[in-house]
């Protein structure tokens, strides 16, 4: 299984270096990697519907728990097999569809890439990597939904996809850490071990809040379903392949895969039956009054997925039945329709329904496919699309509470739509006269036909013939989600019973609405009402409010003045230091500790607060670089009575060079400024006079701390002896704390370097960098 | 034992430097001076990583006066790692130099420069003395300075006045922390400390003392509300300049508050939330910051201060899991915000320009380079198994194990608002068709292939070591489980100093 | 009596300086105050210097104070020509009392000092 | 040659005056340094006579320590009396001395004796202007001058 | 600013600035001094003459450019930082010449670092304040 | 003598803010420095006073026979004024430069809007 | 009368009262050139009070703070000159 997932990334990643090889026909040849892996697959099936759950295991980051862990019972099974197989038709369509297309290889590069991290997510037995894998299916699918990158809508779509799942994985990420946590591991089997831990936990609606959130953005839950329409900007082989039948899906696995762990209760139920519930037919509505057939299916897309979440949500065993049958059922009808509604697009050059008619003379195969497709999705008896519908109504019927008509009739007006848009899609370009402008349209190459109608002779084969379908790949399946085992019996028919009725008035209603020409639904007072819901709107409203906060917000901490940026941090400083003293409690201070002032310490530091007091007041840089000398004079005075004579001598000589530098640069400025504002120089005296009362304060403090070790006595003591020093502040200088020294030196070094450059370099401006 | 060892990336680096100001206005010597010193360094700090690796706590008495008497150089385990990262980006970013750098710059000693910077960073994760830690400190702003008004253009000079200011404010409270501190210990030696500072009969002295290192490391690291000189000037300086900036210099600030807060102060509950919450800050003022700029090294900028909260976050919430997420984060960071600078550079040589509104088409015509930057791009933005996911899990862990469910959130959208903003880049910058300005000028195209391969390659081999990262997650959690081990038993970093 | 003599030098020494400082304080324009505060704290500080070559016996205290008083000497009268010599050409104003001014307008625009009022530059 | 022997000399015994220690190897070391300064400094200016003669040097030194006491008394008096008795003024004075080295000590000793200070040398070097605190006669002044310290001044010196 | 006080002044001064740094520079060690206050005396020597005699004189009296003394200073202090490994020793560790030496007092690596730190003293300042003077527009 | 010494600092650190949130650069730098030597002094008040015994040993000495000051707040100190002239030096230059290409000394004026960004 | 308590209470305050009066005119000016010279003498006074407080202390080694003082502290006179002539 492992070698499955890497194959499809290691191929992806020749592409990278050899893609040139594969720009032509050759391309054709990638279509071996799905079509080996589905019949790799193809081979465990008896395995896996015998009951069998296969493990496979390989250490990876083992300190997390994440292992290289896969897991292939029904459920990853019925995934993997149309992944695989589903993928291997889009790839031998795509090598044609998308023919001497300059990057042709990358197509393929993404695709292989967005295949693998499927298989992976259906596979993994561990959470962590099923969300590895998981974000992986969003990157890629950003590329290939930003394939035409020239494209802004493209562009557009491709980020708002992006975003939508990546906001959703990352949202999802911290669900399943946080079930992790609990469960203390990552592997599914823990986790699964430990459903009733989560379930019980007081975190659980937090953590399923996450987790649907997660699910609901990838599966395009309203109101996150936006994203999906438009991704439909990608080639039309990835929508078929990604939003048909994989990646949207993948929304649906995790919650199929997490029903034991999470299902069950009735905040799961209602969450899941209501938001789907609301999903499915509102995106069947409509689906109905799109001209686009690419927005047709993808709406009739979005409703299928709220069909998979309400049955998940139902969550009885018919429901999962049904669940598990309708994901087989949709790909097989979905993917079809999409690749033929990409023939359409090639040939003629567009996809609008208003604009399509006759096709069906023209392109007969396609016709056939398209219409075998849009009578499964219409539910036609002897379809596959009918057993999935049939099941739908057999689930809600089945249930025991009053709602299960309330639901089933919700259920009938879906599918209503859904067989009008199948209609719309699978036959409305093929029927009628053939218009002049599309006479001239020729068949493509059998290699874009043939899978379409490969897939949708299976909507047939399957419909003709559900038995093998129903053991084979949705029994397992369902035993995969519930953990038990479920027998699936399909039938082909069931007796004529309320459920055919149904069926059969369904198709009805749709079959008449699809001939009433279901456009001119735009106009009533319901879908008018459906259409003014857009949360894509809304949410792109709150993005651009969010954005204009966040302009606001960094417009002001961050807005350009020196000052402001000194003010916030003093006052964050003072704010940590007064909280910190307030705490600290009063203080007493032991006075007979301080030694007794002299004549010359209040001389110095008359002095000194002269010198200060005029620097601040003066008006003249130059009177002011004389106070400043006093000070350094002053101070240098001080270290003289405070037995620091290597301190007096360099502050006094730095103070003099000060001097010089300043003099030497300062001649051309202009007197200082005078912004003479009272409020603000209150102010800031205000903040600058708390500032140095804390420091006094916090200086006082210290001082009263009683006595110290004395690291000094050391040096006192070895100076001499070991360090052939008498002055000891040199030997800590030039031996003790050498290191200083010496580093200290090259901060000088590169000052003056840098004055050298900054006054001697003059970049050119045709110079960069 | 004492062990050179230790400080051979500095001293490499520092003979570099000593060598390259010989050969002054010698561009050529000087660049191979820089490479082969920038190799050197690597291998050295691979051997001193190996040694720490097997062989534990190493330490070097600096004069050979045993610590707390002489200056100490410890190097374990979270050093060491940080010293070989520095050497991997210190290495990519010398390489990209070689070719990006303009000559003018060369000319006026950009190289000696920047390994002064480099041995600065090395000496700052090595040192066991905090008065030593502010020299080093000192190193680095200085050669900061230097680089980043190297050139003198009007943009970068003012963005350097705030830089430079408020940088030495950072400086005024380090060494008034560096003051008090010896105020009521008496010591200086970061082992001795951690055994004074308890007994310390005054308790609020201790965190007062710690308020100081706090204000001067957030400066540093750029902790909302300190952060303002970082988006005002990070913007300005040449690209490979920027990208040693932008990997390394915030992270000594971590770097820095990690080890003063784990081994010399304990912190309180107090000190903790109030991380958390300027955790939280900082990740949302950098994501705003990020999400308005159109100039990409300036929401580059604002990147780097979005996920320096992510870091500090983890520090505040002061579990192992927290703290284990904050270091690998961290080891990602300097690597791939290194990386996203050169990137920047490489962006600029190709158009001419940094602003997305003008970029566009470079998909087009570099499609291979286009898809090792989205690589980097993405392991940026955490999209596993690149290096940036794993983090995140254990902080999302500890955000649960502590309950910090605000800084949870606060991560969970600061990835989301990178992920939007690396995506946006990527659909502008590559995608879009290229713009028709004509400010766009492609340089690269017209280079020898030398100098192309001089630029290319270093953003690539940071890429194979964020993809090595992430796909070796398992060792580098190793070394990180055993790094905040370090950090919360101290006892055996104090008896390696101390003996 | 040795005490006595330092008493002296002193105290002298201290008083010539606070003469000085008194001076600097009282007159009435730039250049007096200049012309009294050289003089009188050199000799002060020369005086002070004297006093500490007679406290310490060893050799190199007394050559360590000529050496400063050397320097002393050496150096102020050279800072007050210079900062008179900038006072003047700043065009600071002479004392009311000020009996005669021979510099004025001798000095030409670049500053360079002329012998007689009518040389040509 | 000589006078830079004799400059080495001066520096060699400010170098003893320094350290304080008056051994021979100090006295070497120092006349060695001084060798080193003077050749970093490698001048090439001719004419330099420096230091002719020591002994009349160290007499003028302490005459104008003398002269210093004086007129500090003098000034003294004047500033802490309430009433000023000077009548400043800027002096012309036409020198003698011709070289460098004369001008400087010349205007060197004028600035320290009582009254007189020194604003500028002219560019011709011929012309000193000093600034005198007791000027009662400009003429009287210059001779005064002329015959008392440059005279004695220039004896030393030639 | 031509003053020819100044100008004779600073001829005698700087020899004897010199000197003074230069004792400072070698009884650090034992009293009050150093390197660096060696360094910035001699480097003041030099400032003054640049005052007096303007920058290119003072330039040529040093003969070489005061940049080219910072390698030659960091140069002497890294080797004397160094030199210490050669005999199996921290670096830094400090060398003595086992005897004592006139003048010097113990001579070792000490002096060699403080010699190299006095020297890139003098570069660093010359550096910064001639390119002042010589640059400033 | 600590008490003077203590309102001394808490004064230098309070006028260097102050001159630091003038929107003159000059005064930005006057604000910078006053902060330096308000540290300095900090570091050697809070490294005890010793009035009159310098550390230096004795001609004739091997230790010290008296009390002396504390070397080490000295030797701190000393790094610290050297690195900070490093710093000033620098930073002056750079404020001249910044003067001379915007032609203000006002702090204000140092905002190049985003526009003009490459 | 001891000699150091002749120094401590006599000469020492005249010193201190000497240069608290000189820092009056450098706080007064009017001009620079008054500050600058308020200066020099501040620092020719403190080179007496180190002289003083040396022999008061019985440290010689405070005389050579004294020496560099004297030495050097001129220069920052020129270097005003030099700023003020440039300036006019
Ligand atoms: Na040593
Ligand atoms: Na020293």
């Amino acid at each position: 299984m492992l070698i499955s997932v890497l194959l499809g990334l290691f191929v992806a990643c020749l592409l990278v270096p050899f893609g040139h090889f594969f720009r032509d026909r050759k391309s054709l040849l990638l279509a071996l990697v799905p079509g080996v892996i589905f019949l790799y697959f193809i081979q465990k099936l008896p395995a896996i519907s015998s009951g069998q759950v296969l493990f496979e295991s390989k250490n990876w980051v083992p300190a997390l728990g994440v292992n290289l862990g896969f897991r292939l019972d029904g459920l990853s099974l019925l995934f993997v097999l149309l992944i695989s197989g589903i993928g291997t038709l889009v790839f031998i369509y795509a090598s044609s569809y998308l023919k001497g297309h300059r990057y042709l290889d990358k197509f393929f590069g993404y695709l292989l890439l967005f295949m693998s991290a499927m298989l992976g997510l259906v596979l993994s037995n561990n959470v962590l990597l099923l969300f590895i894998f998981w974000e992986l299916t969003s990157i890629s699918s950003f590329f290939l939904i930003g394939f035409n990158n020239e494209q802004e809508d493209s562009r557009r779509s491709a980020l708002t996809a992006l975003s939508i799942t990546g906001l959703g994985g990352l949202i999802l990420m911290a669900g399943l850490v946080w079930m992790g946590a609990i469960a203390g591991s990552f592997s599914f089997g823990e986790i699964l071990n430990h459903a009733s831990a989560i379930k019980g936990s007081k975190f659980y609606p937090y953590i399923l809040a996450l987790f649907l959130f997660g699910a609901f953005t990838k599966s395009a839950q309203y109101p996150f379903h936006f994203w999906l329409p438009g991704a439909m900007k990608a080639p039309t082989p990835v929508s078929a392949y990604l939003h048909s039948a994989t990646m949207v899906k993948a929304g649906i696995f995790i919650m199929a895969r997490f029903t034991p762990v999470l299902g069950g209760t009735e905040m799961w139920k209602w969450t899941l039956m209501i938001v789907g519930g609301f999903t499915m037919l509102y995106a069947s509505i409509l689906s109905l009054t799109k001209r686009d057939l690419k927005g047709i299916l993808a709406y009739s897309t979005i409703s299928a997925l709220g069909i998979l979440t309400f049955l998940l949500g139902i969550g009885t065993s018919h429901a999962i039945i049904a669940a598990c049958v309708f994901i087989l059922v949709h790909a097989l009808y979905k993917a079809p329709l999409f690749l033929v509604t990409g023939i359409i697009d090639h040939e003629t050059g567009t996809r609008d329904i208003t604009k399509l008619s006759g096709l069906g003379k023209v392109l007969g195969p396609v016709a056939l496919a398209g219409g075998l497709a849009g009578l499964s999705s219409a539910g036609l008896p002897f379809t596959f699309g009918f057993i999935g519908k049939d099941l739908i109504y057999e689930t809600t019927l089945h249930l025991e509470s009053k709602w299960g008509w309330y639901l089933t009739g919700l259920a009938i007006l879906t599918n209503v739509g859904l067989v009008g848009a199948g209609l719309l899609a699978g036959f409305k370009p093929f029927m009628g006269r053939v218009r002049e402008e599309l006479r001239g349209v020729h068949m493509p190459s059998p290699l874009m036909w043939v899978p379409p109608l490969l897939l949708a002779l299976l909507c047939v084969l399957f419909g003709w013939n559900p038995e093998w379908a129903g053991a084979n790949l949705a029994e397992p399946a369902v035993k995969g989600i519930l953990q038990k085992y479920v027998a699936v019996e399909l039938k082909v028919w069931h007796g004529f019973n309320t459920i055919v009725i149904l069926s059969l008035a369904t198709l009805g209603i749709g079959v008449i609405l699809f001939l009433l020409n279901p456009a001119r639904l735009k106009s009533t007072p319901l879908v008018s009402f459906l259409e003014s819901l857009r949360p894509g709107v809304v949410m792109g409203r709150m993005f651009v409010y969010f954005k204009r906060f966040a302009t606001a917000y960094t417009d002001y901490f961050h807005d350009g003045y020196l000052r402001s940026y000194i003010i916030k941090m003093i006052l964050f400083a003072e704010a940590l230091l007064i909280y910190e003293i307030y705490r600290g409690g009063p203080f007493t201070i032991d006075f007979s500790k301080f030694s007794s002032i002299h004549v010359y310490d209040v001389a110095i530091i008359a002095v000194l607060l002269g010198a200060l007091y005029k620097t601040l007041k003066t008006s003249s840089r130059l009177t002011a670089v004389v106070c400043l000398s006093v000070i350094g004079y002053a101070i240098c005075v001080l270290f003289v009575v405070y037995s620091a004579p290597d301190l007096a001598m360099t502050q006094f000589t730095i103070d003099t060079l000060t001097v010089v530098l300043f003099v030497l640069v300062l001649y051309r400025l202009p007197p200082f400024l005078k912004f003479r504002s009272r409020k603000v120089m209150l102010r800031d005296a205000i903040i600058s006079v708390v500032f140095g009362m804390l420091l006094s304060i916090i200086c006082l403090r210290v001082l009263v701390e009683p006595a110290r070790y004395n690291i000094s006595d050391f040096y006192a003591k070895y100076a001499y002896t070991l360090g052939k020093g008498r002055n000891v502040v040199n030997v800590i200088l030039v031996d003790f704390r050498g290191f200083d020294t010496m580093f200290e030196i090259v901060v000088l070094s590169v000052a003056s370097i840098g004055v050298y450059s900054l006054l001697k370099l003059r970049l050119k401006s045709s110079e960069k960098e | 034992m004492t062990d050179n060892t230790i400080i051979g990336t500095i001293i490499i680096h520092l003979l570099a430097a000593v060598l390259q100001l010989a050969f002054w206005r010698k561009t050529k010597a000087q660049r191979y001076i820089s490479v082969t010193a920038a190799f050197l360094g690597l291998l050295s700090a691979i051997a001193l990583f190996y040694k720490v690796y097997h062989s534990g706590i190493l330490i070097m008495n600096a004069a050979n006066w045993r610590a707390p008497f002489g200056i100490v150089f410890v190097a374990d385990l979270f050093s060491s790692s940080l010293v070989l990262i520095t050497a991997l980006a210190s290495l990519a970013v010398s390489v990209f130099s070689a070719a990006g750098i303009n000559r003018a710059r060369m000319l006026y000693g950009y190289f000696p420069i920047f390994h002064f910077l480099v041995m600065g960073l090395n000496g700052a994760f090595l040192t066991g003395d905090i008065f030593n830690l502010y020299v080093w400190f000192e190193v680095i702003i200085i050669s900061s300075f230097v680089l980043m008004t190297l050139g003198g253009r009007k943009a970068q000079l003012e963005g350097a006045v705030k830089y430079m200011a408020l940088n030495i404010l950072a400086s005024t409270f380090f060494l008034t922390g560096i003051g008090i501190m010896y105020g009521i210990t008496g010591s200086l030696n970061m082992a001795d400390l951690a055994l004074r500072m308890p007994r310390v009969q005054n308790q609020s002295l201790v965190h007062l003392c710690s308020i100081f290192f706090l204000l001067g490391f957030g400066i540093k690291s750029a902790v909302f509300p300190l952060y303002f000189w970082l988006p005002s000037s990070y913007h300005t300086p040449p690209s490979a300049v920027a990208a040693t900036f932008g990997g390394l210099l915030t992270k000594v600030g971590i770097y820095a508050m990690f080890r003063v807060f784990t081994l010399i102060f304990t912190p309180d509950d107090d000190l903790k939330n109030l991380l958390i919450v300027l955790a939280i800050f900082t990740i949302v003022t950098g994501m705003f910051g990020a999400l308005i700029k159109d100039n990409i090294r300036r929401f580059f900028s604002s990147l780097i201060v979005c996920h320096i909260g992510f870091m500090v976050g983890g520090l505040g919430m002061y579990t192992k899991v927290a703290m284990m997420g904050a270091v690998f984060y961290l080891f990602h960071d300097i690597l791939v915000k290194t990386n996203m600078f050169l990137i920047a550079g490489l962006i600029r040589l190709l158009r001419g320009s940094m602003n997305i509104k003008l970029l566009g088409g470079i998909y087009r015509e570099y499609p291979k380079i286009s898809l090792v930057i989205a690589l980097v791009l993405f392991s940026l933005v955490g999209i596993p198994p690149l290096s940036g996911f794993w983090p995140k899990i254990y902080l999302l862990e500890a955000g649960f194990d502590t309950k910090s469910y605000v800084l949870s959130g606060a991560i969970i959208i600061g990835s989301f608002i990178t992920l939007f903003v690396i995506a946006r880049m990527w659909s502008e910058v590559f995608w879009k068709e290229a713009s028709a300005d004509e400010r766009i000028q492609d340089t690269f195209k017209a280079m020898s292939p030398t100098k192309k391969l001089l630029l290319v390659s270093p953003v690539v081999m940071l890429c194979i070591c964020s993809v090595l990262i992430g796909l070796d997650a398992q060792f580098i959690i190793e070394v990180v489980d055993r790094i905040t081990d370090e950090m919360i038993n101290t006892a055996p970093y104090i008896r390696a100093v101390l003996g | 009596m040795k005490e006595i003599v330092l008493i002296f030098l002193t105290t002298i020494g201290a008083l010539s300086i606070l003469f000085a400082s008194i001076g600097i304080l009282r007159m009435p324009d730039f250049f007096l105050r200049l012309s009294v505060t050289v003089k009188a704290s050199t000799l002060g500080v020369g005086l002070l210097l004297m006093s500490a070559a007679m406290v310490f016996p060893e050799v190199f205290v007394t050559t360590k104070a000529i050496a400063i008083g050397f320097f002393l000497l050496l150096t102020s009268p050279v800072a007050a020509h210079m900062i008179g010599r900038v006072s003047y050409l700043s065009g600071i104003a002479l004392w009311a009392g000020t009996q005669l001014d021979e510099l004025d307008g001798m000095y030409d625009d670049e500053h360079n000092l002329k012998s007689h009022a009518d040389e040509m530059n | 040659m000589v006078k830079q022997f004799l400059m080495n000399l001066l520096l060699s015994f400010i170098w003893v005056a320094l350290t304080g220690t008056l051994y021979y190897s100090n006295f070497l070391f120092g006349f060695m340094i001084g060798f080193a300064i003077l050749w970093v400094m490698n001048r090439t200016e001719e004419d330099q006579r420096y230091f002719t003669r020591v002994p009349k040097t160290i007499y003028l030194l302490f005459y104008f320590v003398y002269e210093l006491i004086k007129a500090n008394i003098q000034v003294a008096y004047d500033v802490i009396t309430p009433k000023y008795f000077f009548k400043p003024g800027i002096v012309k004075y036409p020198m003698s001395a011709r070289t460098d080295l004369e001008i400087n000590l010349l205007s060197t000793v004028i600035s320290l004796t009582p009254g007189t200070l020194i604003l500028d040398i002219s560019e011709d070097k011929k012309t000193l202007y000093i600034h005198v605190m007791y000027l009662k006669d400009k003429s009287s002044f210059i001779k005064q001058t002329k015959n008392g310290i440059e005279k004695r001044l220039l004896e030393i010196l030639r | 600013m031509r003053s020819t006080i100044l100008q004779t002044a600073s001829q005698y001064l700087l020899p004897i600035l010199l000197l003074f740094s230069f004792f400072l520079l070698i009884r650090g060690h034992y009293s009050p001094g150093g390197g660096f206050v060696g360094g910035l005396v001699a480097s003041i020597a030099f400032v003054l003459h640049s005052f007096a005699h303007g920058v290119e004189n003072t330039m040529k009296i040093i003969r070489y450019k005061p940049l080219s003394l910072i390698p030659i200073g960091l140069g002497m202090s890294t080797v004397s930082m160094l030199l210490p490994l050669f005999f199996g020793k921290p670096v830094m560790t400090s060398l003595w010449v086992p005897t004592q030496v006139p003048v010097f007092g113990s001579v070792g690596t000490t002096l060699l670092f403080d010699m190299g730190v006095y020297l890139l003293v003098v570069g660093v300042v010359l550096t910064i304040l001639f390119t002042i003077s010589l640059f400033s527009e | 003598m600590e008490l003077l010494l203590v309102l001394t600092i808490g004064i230098l650190y309070a006028s260097g803010m102050y001159m630091m949130l003038r929107r003159s650069m000059v005064k930005l730098l006057l604000g910078i420095l006053l902060l330096g030597n308000a540290t300095n002094i900090l570091i050697f008040l809070l490294g005890n006073l010793t009035a009159g015994k310098p550390p230096v040993i004795a001609p004739g000495l091997k230790v010290f026979n008296d009390i002396y000051a504390d070397p080490i707040p000295q030797a701190l100190i000393l790094t610290a004024i050297v690195i900070s002239f490093g710093l000033t030096a620098f930073a002056i230059v750079l404020l001249k430069r910044v003067y001379v290409l915007v032609d203000s000394d006002d702090l204000d004026d140092l905002n190049t809007p985003e526009e003009e960004d490459i | 009368m001891t000699l150091i308590n002749y120094l401590d209470y006599v000469i020492i305050p005249i010193l201190s009262v000497s240069m608290i009066i000189t820092f009056i005119r450098l706080i007064r000016g009017p001009r620079v050139v008054d500050r600058v010279i308020a200066l020099d003498l501040i620092i020719t006074i403190g080179i007496g009070f180190i002289t003083v407080f040396s022999i008061r202390s019985g440290k010689e080694l405070f005389m050579d703070v004294a020496m560099i003082l004297a030495l050097i502290a001129f220069l920052g006179t020129v270097a005003f000159s030099y700023y003020l002539e440039k300036k006019t």
